[in-house]
């Protein structure tokens, strides 16, 4: 094994505590056949051996289920930008891929938080709750008024309040009745750890069809498909993204390849919220090899571009 | 002990706004009673020109100092909330729901810190909006700040009076 | 603002009894003013028939509920356990010995942040244990709580007693 897939498994290993002592030895010996096994070439098609570890190790997050805590992604995005600013050469197409994965880990990780922090329900309540949605607040001049009136005067209209912080010790009642309720809690979380384990098969993404598939010209040839679906006039990117998120990165890695072929002109409205434009600067028949019946049909089945 | 005074304890001891339903249970006095106190050390202490004040603060009440002085000993205090910080709370409270890209173009790079600090704090709510955040005030937030406000009418016209009148 | 009210809002930040030359610091007095303001608030608060009183406590001063009302509204008070740092303390002492990532499948992510917390309040003792930790209660946990028992076999039984026989 090289270097860099042990500094990779180091960093696997980063949150080791997560790591049920329940299956701990067979968990790591996992860990050390799966990274045996992509070190003989197995899924990846990326040439870096660098980039490609990272790559194997998010594999085994999406892929193979592990514990999402297990990735330490701000590690992992120090030892890449390392890499990076040392190699001098980066991929743009595999960084996005990596982006996309790292992305994917770091949900797989809220999902966990937002099932297992079972918040308090007064975070989760709004107390002006009727409000009503916020369509535009500068409407009212009063409104502008109270704005600038913040901004400018020396005090704020609200000051942190000083109150008293007196403490006690708990009751042995509250005591009892603390451990009653959480006794039914941990009752209801094991049930729900267990739903959630029976449910996860299915949640990852099929991210191995999309790895292996780094089939640009075919992406490329999608994409143009779509834009050539409008009429010729700025449209924003995201019309060309149907829901799926791969779709997005894909059609976004390909748009960018199409910009720098002069097909295509991109710019984004205002930095760094704006909306990304996209025209198209030759005809379609100037373009790329428009995709075959088929896959037209198939990738009309998909988006919800609309034909004009 | 007078009812006034086994009140004014209740409040000083628990330090941060509560019911009127809550003092009375916990003591064992009348609701009337509690209220009729509650009335009475509100109107005592704003009057008796010392640094103390019971406020009303939607339906509960809370014992804390007043807004002056709390300003003059906050080196004392334990944690203190910049002013710029408390300025962008006031901006969400009073625009909210506000987009953080608005809120951004109000206060400013330091919007989406000072988002960050007030969430931390549990003062306000985030909700993903396309590219940006909707921010809302949370249920502790009127609580926290003292305001006796328990709709978006009342709130805006708590905030004008304190701009107009400040303390 | 006058002095006395400076130093009373001083005395009620604090919260704890405090020198008369912590307060001149904090809030840019003279000594004098500070300690004839102390004399005159202690004689006032006595004699005002409220609840709350300003004492001398060796060299310091500290504001306070009377006596006879802190004894009537000492529940108000939060807990110096947060709720729900109590139920993953009830949990441990239950289950002890147990591993962190059991407590982790029980009360989900907060366990990390709970077992460090406890584990510095002193309330839990922690033995690395494979990948993981396993928890158990400290000597003072039976203490801290009031439980009368004197080792872990019967810090559990107690809590299974609970079980059986809810109050």
């Amino acid at each position: 094994m090289n270097e860099q897939y042990e500094a990779v498994l180091n960093h696997l290993l980063f949150h080791k505590s997560i790591i049920s002592e329940d299956d701990d030895s067979e968990r790591i010996d996992r860990y050390l056949h799966m990274v045996h096994d992509i070190d003989k070439g197995m899924h990846i098609v990326v040439d870096d051996p660098f980039e490609k570890s990272i790559a194997a190790a998010f594999e085994l997050v999406i892929e193979h289920m592990f514990d999402p805590w297990d990735i330490n992604l701000r590690e992992f995005t120090k030892m890449y930008l390392k890499q990076v600013k040392k190699g001098g050469y980066v991929n743009f197409v595999v960084a996005g891929k990596l982006v996309l994965m790292a992305w994917s880990i770091l949900k797989l990780q809220s999902e966990e938080v937002l099932v297992l922090a079972d918040p308090p329900k007064q975070e989760e309540e709004n107390y002006f709750g009727d409000w009503e949605f916020d369509s535009g607040i500068y409407q009212e001049s009063e409104d502008l008024d109270f704005t600038h009136a913040v901004l400018n005067k020396p005090s704020p209209p609200i000051h942190d309040p000083i109150r008293t912080q007196n403490q006690r010790p708990v009751t042995l009642i509250e005591l009892v009745d603390a451990f009653d309720e959480a006794r039914k809690e941990a009752e209801l979380q094991v049930t729900i750890n267990e739903l959630r384990k029976k449910a996860r098969p299915e949640r990852p993404p099929d991210f191995s069809e999309k790895i292996h598939k780094e089939d640009l010209n075919e992406d490329m040839a999608l994409t143009w498909n779509r834009l050539c679906r409008f009429d010729g006039h700025p449209i924003p990117l995201h019309d060309l993204y149907n829901h799926d998120i791969w779709d997005r990165v894909t059609v976004f890695v390909s748009a960018l390849f199409l910009a720098n072929m002069n097909k295509v002109k991109i710019w984004q409205r205002k930095f760094p919220y704006g909306e990304i434009m996209i025209k198209r600067l030759v005809e379609p028949e100037d373009g790329l090899t428009m995709l075959s019946e088929d896959a037209l049909e198939e990738d009309m089945i998909q988006t919800k571009v609309a034909v004009v | 002990m007078k009812d006034e005074s086994v009140v004014e304890a209740a409040l000083f001891c628990a330090g941060k706004p509560i019911e009127a339903e809550e003092i009375a249970e916990s003591v064992g006095m009348e609701m009337d009673e509690v209220k009729a106190s509650l009335k009475k050390l509100v109107k005592d202490y704003s009057s008796n020109g010392g640094a103390i004040e019971i406020v009303k603060v939607g339906r509960k009440h809370v014992m804390q100092l007043k807004g002056e002085y709390a300003e003059r000993v906050s080196l004392m205090a334990d944690t203190e909330i910049s002013k710029d910080l408390l300025k962008t709370a006031a901006l969400i409270a009073y625009h909210q729901p506000v987009m953080q890209s608005s809120l951004h173009k109000m206060v400013g790079g330091k919007a989406y810190e000072h988002v960050k600090e007030l969430k931390e704090r549990n003062l306000i709510l985030t909700r993903p909006k396309g590219n940006s955040l909707e921010l809302s005030t949370s249920k502790s937030f009127p609580d926290h700040f003292g305001i006796d406000a328990t709709n978006r009418d009342e709130i805006k016209k708590w905030f004008q009076e304190q701009i107009q009148n400040p303390q």
